[in-house]
């Protein structure tokens, strides 16, 4: 039926479109995953995501655009015959089945005859041992997410696709089922592509993380790049938060790049900045920021800000502090609660410091503003 | 669910005056009022071996124009729904006039054109028009099922390699089945109540309905009644058989306590 | 009828449009799930339709031993529908009338099977068909005993003045109307239950949790969602009901004869064939132009 | 050619074979009830046995005859088109035989293979307007249609005018939806004879059954159904056939048949051979059989009919003495002189009479 | 139909459970929230969170116990009489209405006739505008959600019961939506009920958090509270991470309590001690620990632990190490990618050290080993 033995090769999108009526869903995408490799799609709601993993699991046709898989052009071929399996979003769990059916469904479609072994060993591996009888409907929601997962798992595919396959899980859970995706990964060599909204997970266990924005990608690399150098203002307020002041090149001398903002002068190694003229936003992570108490304990060569405190926020691991700047706009300051730091509480005064090295700069639209990931005692109302 | 066992009262209500009557001893083959209490209609049921022939016949037409019909009409049914395809309109038209044609119409136009083929009227001249005036009827009810069926179950068997047969047979056929055994219930007391088409087309066989209704020309023999309720009976037991054999299975193989779903919820 | 397929109810995905036909054979599988129905029906109900047609448009003057010649008289349907309009009137307004009274009991009935039952559901399937095996005549004979003139019922309703002294059930349009209810609820209720059946649970919880009464609940979520079974049960009710003769043979009166009854005597007792096929042919036509007007109604973006 | 060819066949266009030499087989079609059933086998029915055992021709014996309209409707395409019906021997109501004989669609018989039936035949039954010369239809059972009522309900009615206008028979009286049996009564009450009747005769006659339906007097035109309702009161008084009556007068002596003093209607179901017989001969040899007093004394102390067979009554005395003194099974004199046969149609008569009946009876 | 005028009272659940056959969801659970108060409810999957919701919202008749809403016992209450809107685990959109009609639903079953203006305002709060004439199926997964709680938002319910709300949506959009929610919470002064598996939200946004397990409840207070000093083993490695290193307490000195481990010596504030004999888990966060590469650099008064890094990994945020002990366990470490920290990479030698003021002390049963929420590369399998 497919030819499971002989390895697939890379998954290949080429030109995929998608569009419903008059909406393009999927917008003109094409990205390679290598073989093996772990690959995240991260993007806002609705930005096609699902769409996308339909197309390549063959439950869409795509409007246009090809699905390869290795040099075989799979966009046509019936789902029940490419070797993807896909944990679906809304689970689509089989609600006339058991548990036990449900994930021995495609072992049997498959037609092998001894599954007890196979299925009761993935039950016990999403922790459902004992629920072989019961029917979906008698499940909690993340049992039932667990059971979708140990339907897909269970058939060893090509390519996994999984659409926030534990988005329903407690934190603990979550990082166990983590580890154990991780962990059939490389140990089968499954090519996974990944839908999640939890981005320690993404960052964790990902390759190579693509972020979709509105049908197309933005930015496509490893984590830690994308994290650290992100291409765009999207791109850096949706992995992670970042402060972004607006300001205006300057000038640079060779190896910094000289930025103006709100009366300030700072600035950024060139290596590390997305254009070097015109208006530009010069963005610091939270983390990259440290607070003191006054100007003269910032360390040499580093720069600030200077403010007032306005809001702290505990979050456990860390401390959220706001900085309300001269000009008005909030800066994100996270300290950890490491249990060394000074602690703040809003109307200090304060000092936010980083290393430009730490600083990066992308380009700006005139008349954009500085951008901060909002924050709790902050309304943002409907504009995204 | 109060206003339900009313209703069901209601439908009941002649059978157990048919009941009632089974255990008759008219006081002449043309009265149909209590008599006397007897159980020797029970203990011959058959009042002539014509009337059980009879019976055994139309149980006989029953099922195999309850599968044909059952059959024909989901596969139309599922066309009818899934796809679209030129002449639907048509189609649908078609699927439509058998049940708005009165009987008589279509009994004595089948009946000229199986006369006009040189068709031997008989047994399987019944079960043909038996097929042709169920299919209708099986259409409409699956369609009612079918239509806003979750697709995504589908799709998700298709993922898990499931071909189209095969998720038609484990996912989609199983969450249909509903609307095919309501369909299939129907298919079979049309079938099996069916006296107009079928007098036309019988030649000299004769069905249930046909012994009855000749028989009612000269007062109805109480084993007619018997029949009635044995059927009936028949019919519930079968089912409660079955019901009961599932739960059971079932008992036996649920390890923890598993109860049914959401007992306890309201409406 | 398609048009029951896309009525905008039903769970999720019916919303969506059928899926692009597929390349190669998927196109033609349509046509092959249809053929062997179709060819069916078309072989065993539309030839022989076709020769009814060219009936109903014979010289009236012919008769069995000289022959029909065609002679396209289309002036039969006119004459036949003078002749017999209270007829045609009468089904229509028995059959609306039982419509109801099954729609009041046959839903609760419906509903209780499918969501109330549990396990039972199937015996409590098969109590609402298994009435049908008993003979048609037995029960309507059963029905007149219960009607009977001097019968439990009718003393019953005497002595509480529902009735007059002299008054009785049997053989009025009450009785007939009963009796259409009865013989055709079946065939409400079965697509009912089906779709009924599928009814999620959960968005019952959401609509009470969202201040709905059962009532209203019943109102703004159940009936729209059943909305595909109740269409097609009242349909399965409504045409045969109208087409119906028997019961108002037998339990009314000629008073009560219904446009059933006319074509049965035209074309078994009068042998006027034009006559019949033309009524046969404008009953067919009537009851197709409420079924469309009705399912205008009910919702449905394409009718046929 | 579109439309219809004719109905009408001729001896010379549809010539039937007779394979009775080579098969001894018969297929018998009756109305239900109406062949004697052993009362303790009820699989048994001991004429017809006798029959068999006598003369080895296999009969297949069907009820499915329930009415003439329905049995005409189901024989009609194949006997137009002359084709077999698989029917050797068929049993239908005078009238219908006479439609069928008009049609040219029965065999005529061989008066040499009935010696029983030349011999015993009552004379009333003979040379009856539509086969003159007694080859064509033979009678099986023959009755009486008249009045009948329930005696615990209202009190003795004597006449046809008493049973369409009295005013405590209001809404509970029935009249038969068979045209002949109710306008022959209608006809005689109005001194009419049924057997010779004009069109305006009939009109008048239509008339006052049409007054009596708009008063509500009747309450409905049925076919054997009123006999349950008459027995329980519901109808009180009706126009029904003698050999229910008689039935429901053995348990209940409240219920009586009354011959109007106008005249009551005689008919009879007859025995037809219809055109594609294959078996004629057998047909004529079970024919003859019936026509043994022995066994048609037999047959008539279940039937309960009027037993159109001379000299069974003789041979019923030694059955059952009290069935042989009934005047509804064995009429005297005097009864069957006032019973008249309605008379044969054509078929534009047949057409124009029923319409105008059917108007009045609702359809 | 109800009093929604009338200020509810506080939220009371007295001896609440519920049994579904043998198996008990919910088990006498007894707890208190105050009127207008932002209630977030951690627990495992399937432990019995959205059983409890749903006896609240009056979905689930209770097997014994009460609800109390002020002085009112509503536990038999039929759902449409009480003044409780739920946000479903699974949405429960209506399929045959389109967004519009969805949200506008509890408006227009309380008679409402003009709802134009409330639900245009409500969906472009979740940023659905521009959806109102979609059906559900035509939406994804986060857009449903988002539906969802707009529909029951709308309501401005006495409570409101939210079962995950917000767990289909990416980080972004997450965050948004908690600031609409928590100011929605405090301007009209709702009883907000949540249920969520995301701890930075519980942290940031409850009042109170109670931490349920297979259906009890295991400790309830301040988020704050539960995080610096967790009441059991299961509290501390469910909320946040913990590593808890199995010892015996061997003596105290009035302000302290001594701790053996693993041949080291340990001591912990009293104060911060859930009990003071017998076996023991000495517990710290993985944030409260430093890495630094010998035991010279700690400072004084803090205790430590050496060991091999076995895992570094990366999240953003910070950098997640673990350190393998001389006795075989290994301890989880973060450190803050502040840019200042230094690095160590797998099979570097480091201390960790911390205060002894961020430890803390939980009773230990016999047998029980150390415990530390699980990393990536050490599979877990089916133990939980
Ligand atoms: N109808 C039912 N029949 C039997 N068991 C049920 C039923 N509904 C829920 N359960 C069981 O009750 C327990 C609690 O379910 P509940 O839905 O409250 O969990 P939960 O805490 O919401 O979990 P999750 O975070 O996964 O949604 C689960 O173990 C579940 O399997
Ligand atoms: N059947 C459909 N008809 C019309 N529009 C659709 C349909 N299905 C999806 N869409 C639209 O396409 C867009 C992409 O949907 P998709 O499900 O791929 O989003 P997603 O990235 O998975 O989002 P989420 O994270 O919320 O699940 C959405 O804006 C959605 O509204
Ligand atoms: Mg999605
Ligand atoms: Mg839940």
């Amino acid at each position: 039926m497919m030819a499971r033995e002989t390895p697939a090769g890379d998954l290949r999108l080429a030109n995929l479109t998608k569009t419903f009526g008059a909406f393009t869903a999927v917008d003109d995408l094409s990205l390679t995953i290598p073989q093996g490799s772990f690959f995240a799609l991260l993007g806002a709601s609705g930005c096609g995501k699902t769409t996308t993993l339909r197309m390549i699991a063959g439950l869409e046709e795509p409007t246009s655009g090809q699905v390869l898989l290795g040099d075989r052009d799979i966009a046509r071929l019936r789902p029940y015959k490419r070797p993807v399996n896909t944990v679906f979003q809304s689970y689509a769990l089989f609600p006339h089945l058991d548990i036990f059916e449900n994930v021995a469904f495609g072992l049997r479609r498959r037609g092998i005859r001894s599954v007890d072994q196979q299925v009761r060993q993935m039950l016990s591996l999403v922790q459902l041992d004992g629920y072989e009888r019961r029917r979906p409907a008698q499940l909690s929601g993340g049992q039932q997410q667990r059971v979708a997962l140990a339907r897909a798992l269970i058939n060893h595919p090509q390519v996994l696709l999984l659409d926030e396959p534990l988005g329903a899980l407690d934190l603990k859970l979550r990082r166990q089922m983590q580890i154990e995706l991780k962990r059939i990964q490389t140990e089968v060599g499954i090519t996974f592509v990944h839908v999640t909204h939890d981005q320690e997970e993404a960052m964790t266990m990902a390759d190579t993380v693509a972020v979709m924005n509105a049908g197309r990608i933005e930015q496509l690399g490893p984590p830690a790049e994308i994290y650290e150098f992100p291409a765009t203002a999207f791109v850096a307020n949706f992995l992670g938060q970042s402060n972004l002041i607006a300001g205006e090149v300057t000038g640079g001398n060779g190896n910094d790049i000289l930025v103006t903002a709100h009366g300030g002068r700072f600035s950024v190694p060139a290596a590390r900045a997305r254009t070097n003229r015109g208006p530009v936003h010069l963005g610091v992570r939270p983390e990259k920021l440290h607070l003191v108490a006054g100007a003269g304990q910032v360390p040499a060569g580093c720069q600030y800000l200077e403010g007032t405190i306005s809001d702290a926020s505990y979050v456990g691991v860390s401390t959220q502090y706001l900085l309300r700047t001269g000009w008005g706009t909030e800066v994100s300051v996270f300290v950890a609660n490491s249990g060394a730091q000074q602690r703040f509480v809003p109307g200090n005064r304060a000092v936010a410091y980083w290393d430009p090295r730490h600083a990066f700069l992308l380009g700006r639209r005139a008349g954009d503003d500085d951008r901060t990931t909002p924050v709790l005692d902050e309304p943002v109302g409907a504009s995204s | 669910m109060g206003v339900a066992l009313l209703v069901l009262g209601y439908l009941f209500l002649p059978i157990a005056v048919v009941a009632a009557l089974s255990f008759n001893r008219p006081s002449s083959r043309l009265s149909y009022d209590f008599n006397e209490f007897t159980l020797d209609n029970w203990r011959n049921p058959c009042a002539t071996s014509d009337m059980c022939d009879a019976v055994l016949r139309s149980v006989q037409i029953g099922f195999i124009s309850t599968v044909a019909a059952t059959a024909l009409g989901t596969l139309m049914a599922f066309a009818l729904v899934r796809h679209r395809f030129r002449g639907r309109s048509g189609l649908n038209v078609l699927i439509f006039l058998p049940m708005a044609t009165p009987e008589l119409v279509m009994g004595t136009s089948l009946l000229a054109l199986f006369v006009a083929g040189g068709v031997p009227l008989g047994f399987w001249t019944i079960v043909i028009a038996h097929v042709m005036f169920c299919v209708s009827f099986v259409v409409v009810t699956v369609k009612a099922r079918l239509a806003g069926m979750d697709r995504r179950l589908e799709e998700a068997a298709m993922d898990l390699y499931a071909s189209e047969w095969q998720t038609f047979r484990r996912i989609t056929l199983p969450l249909v089945l509903p609307g095919i055994v309501a369909a299939a219930l129907l298919a079979f007391s049309l079938s099996f109540d069916d006296f107009i088409i079928t007098n036309f087309n019988s030649g000299t066989t004769v069905t249930f309905p046909m012994y009855v209704w000749g028989a009612a020309q000269r007062g109805i023999p109480p084993q007619v009644n018997v029949i009635g309720t044995a059927m009936f009976l028949v019919a519930l037991l079968l089912v409660l058989a079955s019901s009961l054999r599932g739960r059971q299975a079932r008992r036996a193989a649920v390890t923890a306590a598993v109860p049914s779903p959401r007992a306890s919820t309201r409406s | 009828m398609s048009a029951l397929a896309h009525v905008p109810t039903g769970s999720g995905q019916s919303a969506s449009p059928p899926p692009a036909a597929r390349p190669g054979r998927h196109r033609l599988l349509p046509y092959l799930l249809l053929l062997p129905g179709a060819a069916w029906l078309f072989l065993f109900f539309a030839v022989p339709l076709l020769q009814l047609a060219a009936a109903s448009l014979y010289d009236p003057d012919g008769s069995l031993s000289t022959g029909y010649a065609l002679t396209w008289a289309f002036g039969n349907y006119p004459t036949a529908l003078q002749a017999y309009w209270p007829q045609f009137g009468r089904s229509f307004l028995y059959a609306g009338i039982a419509l109801v009274l099954a729609l009041l009991m046959g839903y609760p009935l419906a509903y209780a099977i499918a969501q109330k039952a549990g396990r039972w559901k199937n015996l409590l399937l098969v109590c609402v068909i298994a009435p049908m095996f008993t003979s048609f005549l037995v029960r309507t004979l059963a029905w007149k005993t219960i009607l009977s003139d001097n019968g439990w019922l009718v003393g019953l309703l005497r002595d509480v003045h529902l009735l007059g002294p002299d008054g009785r059930l049997l053989a009025t349009p009450v009785a007939v109307v009963l009796g259409l209810t009865y013989n055709f609820l079946p065939f409400l209720v079965l697509p009912l239950y089906a779709s009924l059946e599928r009814l999620d649970y959960r968005l019952l919880e959401a609509s009470s949790d969202l201040y709905a009464s059962p009532l209203k609940t019943f109102r703004r979520v159940t009936l729209p969602v059943s909305m595909p079974g109740l269409i097609a049960g009242t349909l399965l009710f409504f045409i045969p009901a109208t087409g119906d003769y028997i019961n108002a043979e037998l339990l009314g009166t000629p008073n009560q004869y219904m446009i059933g009854n006319v074509i049965d005597s035209a074309f078994l007792v009068r042998l006027d064939y034009p006559q019949g096929a033309a009524l046969s042919f404008l009953l067919m036509s009537a009851i197709l132009a409420v079924v469309f007007v009705y399912l205008r109604r009910a919702g449905t973006e394409e009718v046929l | 050619g579109c439309g219809t060819k004719g109905a009408q066949q001729t001896e010379a266009g549809c010539v039937s074979e007779d394979l009775s030499g080579t098969e001894k087989k018969l297929a018998f079609s009756n109305w239900p009830q109406y062949m004697d059933v052993d009362e303790d086998n009820n699989a048994k029915r001991p004429s017809l046995d006798g029959f068999v055992s006598k003369t080895g021709i296999q009969v297949t014996y069907t009820e499915d005859v329930n009415d003439n309209n329905e049995f005409f409707g189901k024989v009609q395409n194949q006997l137009a088109a002359c084709q077999s019906t698989g029917r050797d021997v068929m049993v239908l109501t005078d009238w219908m035989a006479a439609r069928m004989i008009r049609l040219g669609w029965l065999q005529k018989l061989d008066k040499a293979k009935l010696p029983n039936v030349e011999a015993n035949l009552l004379p009333s039954l003979r040379n009856r307007p539509f086969d003159v010369d007694n080859h064509l239809a033979v009678p099986w059972q023959s009755g009486l249609a008249g009045l009948a009522y329930n005696g615990r309900v209202t009190s003795e009615i004597r006449t046809v005018d008493e049973l369409l206008t009295r005013p405590d028979l209001k809404g509970k009286v029935t009249a038969l939806t068979e045209m002949r049996d109710t306008m022959g009564l209608l006809l005689m009450s109005n001194g009419h004879n049924p057997s010779d009747f004009t069109a305006n005769q009939f009109d008048d006659a239509l008339n006052k059954l049409k007054k009596a339906v708009s008063s509500g007097q009747i309450r409905r035109f049925t076919g054997n159904d009123y006999a349950p309702d008459l027995a329980k009161g519901d109808i009180a008084a009706c126009i029904g056939w003698s050999g229910d009556i008689v039935q429901l007068g053995f348990d209940d002596e409240q219920i009586k048949f009354v011959v109007p003093e106008s005249g009551a209607t005689l008919w009879s179901d007859n025995m037809l051979v219809p055109n594609r017989a294959t078996h004629k001969a057998n047909a004529e040899e079970l024919i003859n059989y019936y026509y043994d007093p022995a066994v048609a004394a037999q047959l008539a102390a279940y039937v309960n009919y009027i037993c159109p067979v001379q000299g069974a009554q003789a041979e019923m005395e030694k059955i059952d003495p009290e069935l042989a003194a009934n005047p509804l099974i064995f009429p005297d004199e005097a009864m069957l002189s006032k019973a008249r046969v309605f008379m044969a149609l054509d078929e534009k008569q047949e057409r124009e009479y029923e319409t105008k009946f059917q108007q009045v009876i609702g359809a």
